[in-house]
This record gives C-alpha cells, structure tokens and sequence, in this order.
C-alpha cells in the first residue's frame, strides 16, 4: 500500500473516531435525532395522508422533491450511458452471451417465474402504501424481469416484449408523470408538489394518498425504463 | 420571509427543458438546440427578475408541498444565491449560443442527448443554488456530478479517464458531504439549513459537531478542486470537449464554493465553524498553497487549454481564500469573484475550442499571429487575460483587490504576498501567450470558418469583463453586502 | 476510548467497512476493484445512518393501530427515507462508472492503471 | 439477541466486503459484492429499516451485480490485484 493512501485511510480513521463521543449510544430512543422532525412525521404522517406507512409518506409527501431529484438522477444516468455509449450496435453484433444457444431449463423456469415477478412488482408498488415497496422497488422489478428475459430468452423475443428503443422515453415519461401531478396543485394556486390542492372533490389526506400513488407510477415508469436502457447500452452500446 | 413561485420555476425550466429535449429529438433531431435554448433563457429570465425581486424586498421562499420549514423541504433564496443563480443561467445563455456551432462539429451524432444533459447539469447546480435543505442539496450536487462526468467523458481519447478519476473522487467528495449532514443531522435532527442554524450554537462543544464540519469542508473543497484534492481537474478541462470545458469550468467549481459559503456562513456561523478547530484558517493557507501550485503548473505548461486549467485551479483557490479569512471584505471579494471568473474564464475556454476547431492548435506556438486573422475573437480574449492578471479597470482587479484588503484587514500578511505573487505569476504565463498572439506574424494557414453566433458570445463575455469591473460598486453595495452572514455586511461600512 | 466506543459497536462497524472501502478505491490498481471500493464505501456510509435510526425494542416504521401514533414506539423514519435516495444514488453513479469503463477498455485496452498509463502515452 | 445477530452480518458483510476486493477473478469479484449487497440488507431489515432493505436488496443486489456482469463480459475477466 502507497503511502498516500495509508495517510489517507488513518486520517479517516481518527476523525471518524473523534466523532464517537458526541454520537448517541446505538438503540438509544432518546437520541437527538429521534426527536423533532422524526417525531412530527410518526405521530401525524397516518392523519396527514392516510397512508400507514411513514417511510412511503415522507419521501413521496413531505421530502417529495428529494424524491423528484432522484427520479432525475436515474433519468440522468440513462442519459449519460447513452451519450457515452451511443450508437448502440447493429443487429447481429450483440455481445455472445446474449445470443448464445437458448437453454431449455433456464428457459422453462423463466417463463415460469416472469409472470410472478411481474405481478408482485405491480403489487409492490400499489401496496406501498401500507407495506414496505413503493416507485422505486417495484421499477427496479419490474426492470430485472425484462433484464431476466434479455439474458435467458434471447434477443428477439425479449426485444418483442421490450423494445430497447423504449426505454428512454418511458424514463422521460415516468419523470413527466411525476412533475405533471406536482404541477397540479401548483397550477391551481398552491405550491410545487402540493396535492391537497390539486381539484378534486376529496378530503385533503386522501387527496394526498392519490397524490402519493400518482408519482409512485411516475417513478416506477422512470426506473424500469431507465434502468433497462441502461442494461441495454452497457451490453451492445459503443462499438 | 415572502413566498414566491420564482425559484421552483427557475428548476422546472430545465426540468421540463431535458424531458422535452429526450422526448422530442426521437422525431425531429433538430430540435435539441432550440428547445435548450427555450430552457436557459426562460430560466435567465426569471433569475433576473429573481434578482430584482430580492433586492426590492429580502429573500424569498417556496414552500414544496405547502409544508412549512423543517417538515418540509423549501427553496430559499437571498440576495447571494439570486446573484450566482444569474451567474449560472446568464454563463449557461451565452455557451448555450455558441454551442450549436460548435457540437456540429465536434459531436454531431450526439447533439440531443449532449443538450439534454447539459440541462440536466444546470438544474443540478440551479438546485444547489435554490434549496434550503441540506440533504436535498445533497441530491442535487449528484445530480449535476453525474451530469458533468458524463459530458465530460465526451472530449478526446484520454477523456474517458480523466472522467473516471473525476468520477471516483466526486464521489468520495459528495460521500463525504453526505457524512458530514449526517453527523449534523444526529445531532440536531433537522435538514433544514435555517433550523440547524439555530439549533446548532447549543452544541457547540460537541466534538461531532467539528468532525462534521471537517467533512462537509472536505467534501464541497474536493468539488472545488482546493489544495491538495486539485489533481482530477487539470485532466477533466483539458481532454473534454469545447462546449463541456466552457460551461463546466466556470460555473461547477463556482457554485460548490457558494454552498462552502452557505454551509460556513449561514449554517454553522464562522465562529462556530473555526471554534476549536481552525477550519476557517486552514482553508485559507490551503487555498494559498493552491494559488501558487496552479500559477506554476500553468506556467509549466504548452498546451493552452491545460494551462487555463491549471489557472482555474489558482483562480478557485482566491475564493476559497477570501471564505476561509471569514473577513468581510475578503468575502465580499470571494463573492465578486465568482462573476469575475466565470466570465473571463468562459471567454479564454470558448477562444481555446474556437482556436481548436478552426485551426485545429492547441499549443502556445499554434497561437502565433493569430490576432490578426481573428482580431474579434482575439480582442475579448485580450481584455480576459488582463482580468486574469487582475490589471485595473477589468473586474479581475477589483476582486483581488478586495482579497487583499480582506486579508490586510485580518492581518495576514504571508496571504497578501501570496495574492501578490500570484498576479505576477498569471502575468507571466498570459503575457507569454498575449506576445505570441500579437506580435509574430499571421500563419499562412487555411482555416475553416468560424460562425458570428460563435464569435458574439466570445465578444459580448469580453466586454463585459470590462463593464463588470466599473460598475463593481454597484455590486458590492446593492447585492453582496446587504446579504452576507451574520450581519458582517455592517460592518464594511 | 473504550468506554465511549463499547455503546456505539456498530457505528466502529461501519468505520470498518468504510476504511475497506476506502481502501479499495485508492489502493487497488484495477478500475473495477475500485468501482467496488466505492460500492462498498457508499453502502458503509448508508449503513452508519440506518444504524443512526435505530431504536432497542422499536417497530418498525409502519403505523400500527395497536402502537398508536406514539413516536417512541417506532424506529426513526427519516434516515430511512433519505437512504432509499442514496441507495438509487449510488446505482446510478455505478451505472455510468460501468459506462465509461466500457470505454476506456476499447480505447485503451486495459483497465489496469499501470498498463493504461503505459497505453495513455504511446497513444497520441 | 438481536445485537448477536446483527454482530454476526456485520462479520459476513465485512468478510464479503474484504473477498469482493481480494480475489483476482473480477466475476468472483462481482458476485461478493452482491452478496455484500444482500447480506448489509439484512442488516437494514433487522434495524427496522425494512423500506431500505427491500431497495437495496433488488437494486443493490440485483441491478448493480447485473450490470457489473454485463460489463464484466465486455472488458475483462481478470484484474492484477
């Protein structure tokens, strides 16, 4: 090991260490940061948006912009893949372990088990509501359903089900679904991302849980679009 | 504080801009160009509109989802943040109208997803600009990293390394940052950069409180390129392409050091922040130390472009100064000089990928004689390198000269030999540039043509360097001072 | 240092893991190793937040009608959701790291730093 | 108990963590990266975190080993340290 590195390595060890005393013990629920704000999100997130969970609350209600920057981060990566690896490949010049002589177990098993993925994906994101899921893990499974049938299917009949020339737009899609429902309530006088303005004839916490459902689709579009667009520039991008 | 619709529209600018770019080209490549153009200036529009409405009436905020301050995330602008958000899109509009010629011919193949990613950068840095939150500018200096690592890797055949060695250290730099709001956030158990601001004077003993400090510090300088984390910065501006180098260099290096100034000075408060743990001085001669590195690195150099990068490297290292003297002069100096230096630094890096991809030079000796065969293009360049040097009446000058009476004022005279230094320095590597330009005679050469929507751009960034320095006292006392932290702004006098 | 260290097991824990990452990114002379660095280093600095949260004896973040809406009774949500926002994060950065490392391989043919420095200057 | 069993996948990540960065085949490399991956979502889930556990056990585990396979296959197998 290089010198630099070691000093590296040391100095963020002693740092790192420095910081212990002014930390909380660990599991301690009096702890600074379990207070405040977080308090405030436990006792009133169900009131607010009718929706149990907390986590699903705060990061598609209270720190929904935060979220919106991140959709923008997956939409950026997508975009980046491609600047860097654009032109994708011209049939037939797709990387061999894309192409190679389908695999009749794996074949079997994987028609079997895509349905299944598919529909906990769509169950993931609509029950993210009260259970643990949402946008993000129900794209990303969506996502690895149609990587899963890239790799085992084959090219033509996974490109029949997905086509690469998709996936883009239905990142840019899936990022417009979510500004246009934030643009709603702007539009009708509130703020940016304000549901319980938006004109629909419904109390304000259930107003919010439409809200909620509404930018989870936007984000779950965006991820899986994104991320196989992705996939699909890494494996044939750039030659 | 009064609410306003402004800042969110600023980043729905460039949002709606990148979405329509991605999904509009699938049709009509063509119409990449436009689009962005529609995007910047809009989003230029209401920055100045957003300028004029702080100065009328203080700082401004949105409210994103009508959730009031620590619950919810809030766009906060102040007259600081109004004056670099200008600098941003006003930079952005004028690389924006150069960029059409010069992606024609550098990257034709990839002139849509080229502009939509430059959207994207700029609502990364527009969004660290606006947001009041910490985390959220956590998400937004990714936002733009990713953005620039990608335009970046569009340059040369070394780009694609010198991307991923920015790439790896951005990285550590932001995953540093994100520490150090964590230690801040389990101390106080906000994200809000207002509410921490109050809560924080109580634990001011804490230790975790200055190893926080310590790691945002280290994150944001890796971003800015401070002594000695400078090293990917020289290789990511020299390899990439024209356009990326000549909207990347002046303003992502610029809008880190602005969030150094908010985290320091309006989240921490200077005195918190240097308390024990002398953040603010180290920052300081670290800083001088770059300025000496970059002026003789730049001076080492023949490749014209590699020496701007290098200059960049001194050039970021004044502001970093003035914020670590904490003095309010020096500040007010560090603030100046981030509209200086974006706007010299932009005209040099637009006449270098000019030079480049009309004649295709790069080295001191490609540049003889050329003043006369470009002497637009070549007059605006003049009238930026004297700012560089920092020779009166050029807006280069008045900044270092707030510098040096900032540092004066905090009697730190090793500083003040520094900055001097430096000067003569940056005049020795221009001048040795400006002589071959001017005084060898015109190359026999045949050169492509060099469009007017190029050349303006190059004029209208020369005259301002200009127009900047004689009106500075305008911006000194209408817009810096009012608002810098902690009331200091009264005490300049 | 020992008394003050012992509550706080798995914050040392995470120290660890970041040093290993750490270690990855600017030790290891492969560029992928030191994608994994960077990996493992991000994953190291979201597990210090989750560990943060953590509550003894807390639910987990899930309104619960026999909890109540009784703060104590649940595991802090905030690290949580603003963890979910880095795990993307640092899919995305792994994402374009993956991209360009594809290009440098076709542009210099190796992805090993001494070899592709050799390679950077016979190239032009 | 719990504090055992949190002990015992903080051991498993780290050993995951240190062979992900040891061995010399980059496969190999990749596949204890995502059972690194996999087993620091565990520990997500056992300190409640069970939102974070999910992402990072189909996007930390699942996308970025696949992608690291993808690009594995297109450069090369093998690293020098």
């Amino acid at each position: 090991m290089r010198v630099p590195t070691l000093a590296v390595l040391l100095a963020t060890l002693v740092v790192m260490l420095a910081a212990a005393p002014g930390l909380a013990p660990f599991g301690d629920p009096t702890a600074p940061a379990s207070g405040h704000v977080a308090g405030h999100y436990l006792e009133h997130a169900y009131h607010d948006a009718h929706t149990p969970n907390v986590v699903t609350v705060m990061i598609a209600d209270y720190r929904s912009f935060d979220t919106l920057g991140e959709t923008m981060v997956v939409f950026a990566a997508g975009l980046a893949c491609a600047l860097m690896l654009l032109p994708r490949g011209r049939r037939g010049r797709v990387p061999r372990f894309l192409h190679r002589k389908v695999n009749l177990i794996a074949e079997v098993i994987v028609r079997i088990m895509l349905p299944a993925v598919q529909i906990f994906a769509f169950y993931v994101i609509f029950h993210g509501h009260y259970s643990p899921g949402g946008g993000f893990q129900g794209g990303a499974l969506l996502a690895a359903s149609i990587l899963l049938g890239r790799i085992v299917l084959g090219r033509s009949r996974s490109q029949a089900a997905f086509p690469t020339a998709l996936g883009r737009p239905l990142g840019a899609i899936g990022f417009a679904v979510f500004a246009g429902i934030g643009l709603v309530g702007f539009a009708a006088g509130g703020a940016f991302l304000q549901y319980d303005r938006m004109p629909f004839a419904l109390p304000p916490d259930m107003l919010r849980n439409w809200g909620i459902l509404g930018i989870e689709l936007g984000v779950a579009m965006a991820v899986m679009g994104t991320l196989v667009s992705i996939f699909d520039d890494l494996s044939v991008g750039g030659r | 504080m009064a609410e306003s619709a402004l800042p969110i529209l600023i980043l729905l600018c460039f949002m709606g801009g990148a979405v329509a770019v991605v999904l509009a080209t699938l049709r009509r490549p063509a119409a990449a160009w436009p689009i962005t153009m529609v995007a910047i200036a809009a989003a230029f529009g209401f920055s100045l509109r957003l300028l004029a409405t702080v100065l009328d009436g203080g700082a401004v905020r949105h409210r994103l989802g009508g959730w009031a301050a620590p619950i919810g995330i809030e766009l906060v602008v102040d007259g600081l943040g109004a004056f670099v958000i200008c600098v941003v899109t006003g930079i952005a509009l004028l690389v924006g109208c150069y960029a059409r010629w010069a992606v024609r011919r550098e990257i034709p193949e990839r002139e849509s997803t080229f502009f939509a990613m430059v959207l994207v950068l700029l609502l990364g840095l527009s969004g660290i600009v606006l947001t009041g939150d910490l985390f959220n500018l956590y998400v937004f200096f990714e936002i733009s990293s990713l953005a620039a690592y990608a335009l970046i890797a569009v340059g040369d055949k070394r780009a694609v390394v010198a991307s991923f060695r920015y790439l790896v250290l951005g990285t550590l730099g932001a995953s540093f940052y994100l520490l150090g709001i964590g230690f801040l956030y389990t101390l106080t158990g906000t994200l809000n950069m207002a509410d921490a601001a109050t809560l924080l004077p109580e634990l001011a003993a804490n230790p975790t409180l200055r190893v926080s400090v310590a790691m945002i510090v280290t994150g944001v300088g890796l971003k800015m390129a401070i002594f000695p984390m400078q090293g990917w910065l020289a290789d990511a501006y020299t390899h990439a392409s024209t356009t990326t180098t000549a909207i990347v260099a002046p303003i992502m290096t610029k809008v880190s050091a602005y969030t150094l100034i908010r985290v320091l000075g309006f989240v921490y408060g200077f005195d918190l922040a240097s308390g024990r743990l002398p953040i603010g001085t180290a920052l300081a001669w670290l800083s001088a130390a770059g300025i000496v590195v970059g002026s003789v690195m730049a001076l080492a150099q023949t490749d014209v472009k590699r020496m701007l990068a290098y200059s960049s490297v001194a050039q970021v290292s004044y502001i970093g100064l003035g914020i670590g003297l904490a003095q309010p002069w020096a500040l007010v100096g560090a603030v100046l000089h981030v509209l200086n230096h974006a706007t010299m630094k932009c005209c040099l890096f637009l006449v270098t990928g000019t030079v480049q991809l009309a004649t295709g030079g790069r080295t001191l000796d490609d540049y003889a004689g050329l003043g006369r065969r470009m002497p637009w293009t070549f007059g605006a360049f003049t009238l930026a390198a004297l700012a560089m040097i920092g020779i009166p009446p050029t807006g280069g000058f008045f900044s270092k000269w707030y510098l040096t009476v900032g540092a004066l004022e905090a009697g730190a005279g090793g500083l003040v030999v520094v900055l001097v230094g430096s000067g003569l320095l940056t005049a020795g590597y221009m001048f040795r540039l400006l002589e071959r330009v001017w005084a060898r005679p015109a190359p026999e050469m045949v050169m492509r043509p060099v469009g007017a929507a190029a050349i303006a751009p190059i004029v209208v960034l020369g005259i301002a360097v200009v127009v900047f320095g004689v009106i500075n006292t305008w911006f000194v006392t209408r817009v810096i001072m009012p608002s810098l932290p902690g009331g200091m702004g009264g005490g300049v006098g | 240092m020992i008394e003050t260290l012992v509550p706080r097991w798995p914050y040392v824990c995470t120290v660890v893991l970041m040093l290993v990452g750490l270690y990855g990114m600017l030790g290891k002379q492969n560029l992928v190793k030191k994608l994994i660095g960077l990996n493992v280093f991000q994953t190291a600095i979201i597990l210090f937040f989750i560990v943060q949260a953590y509550k003894t004896g807390a639910s987990v973040p899930i309104w619960d009608a026999r909890l109540g809406a009784v703060a104590d009774a649940y595991v802090n949500p905030i690290p949580h959701g603003l963890m979910l926002t880095a795990i993307v994060v640092s899919v995305a950065i792994t994402g374009v790291a993956l991209a360009l490392l594809i290009r440098i391989h076709r542009n210099f043919g190796t992805l090993d730093e001494p070899e592709l420095l050799d390679a950077m200057k016979r190239s032009p | 108990m719990i504090d055992l069993l949190i002990a015992g996948l903080f051991v498993f990540a780290g050993v995951a963590a240190v062979v992900a960065l040891v061995v010399r085949d980059l496969l190999a490399a990749s596949v204890a990266l995502s059972t690194f991956s996999f087993i620091v979502a565990l520990l997500y889930v056992v300190m409640g975190a069970v939102d974070v556990g999910f992402n990072e056990a189909v996007l930390g585990a699942g996308v970025t080993g696949t992608l690291f396979v993808v690009a594995i296959f297109r450069t090369r197998r093998g690293s020098m340290d």
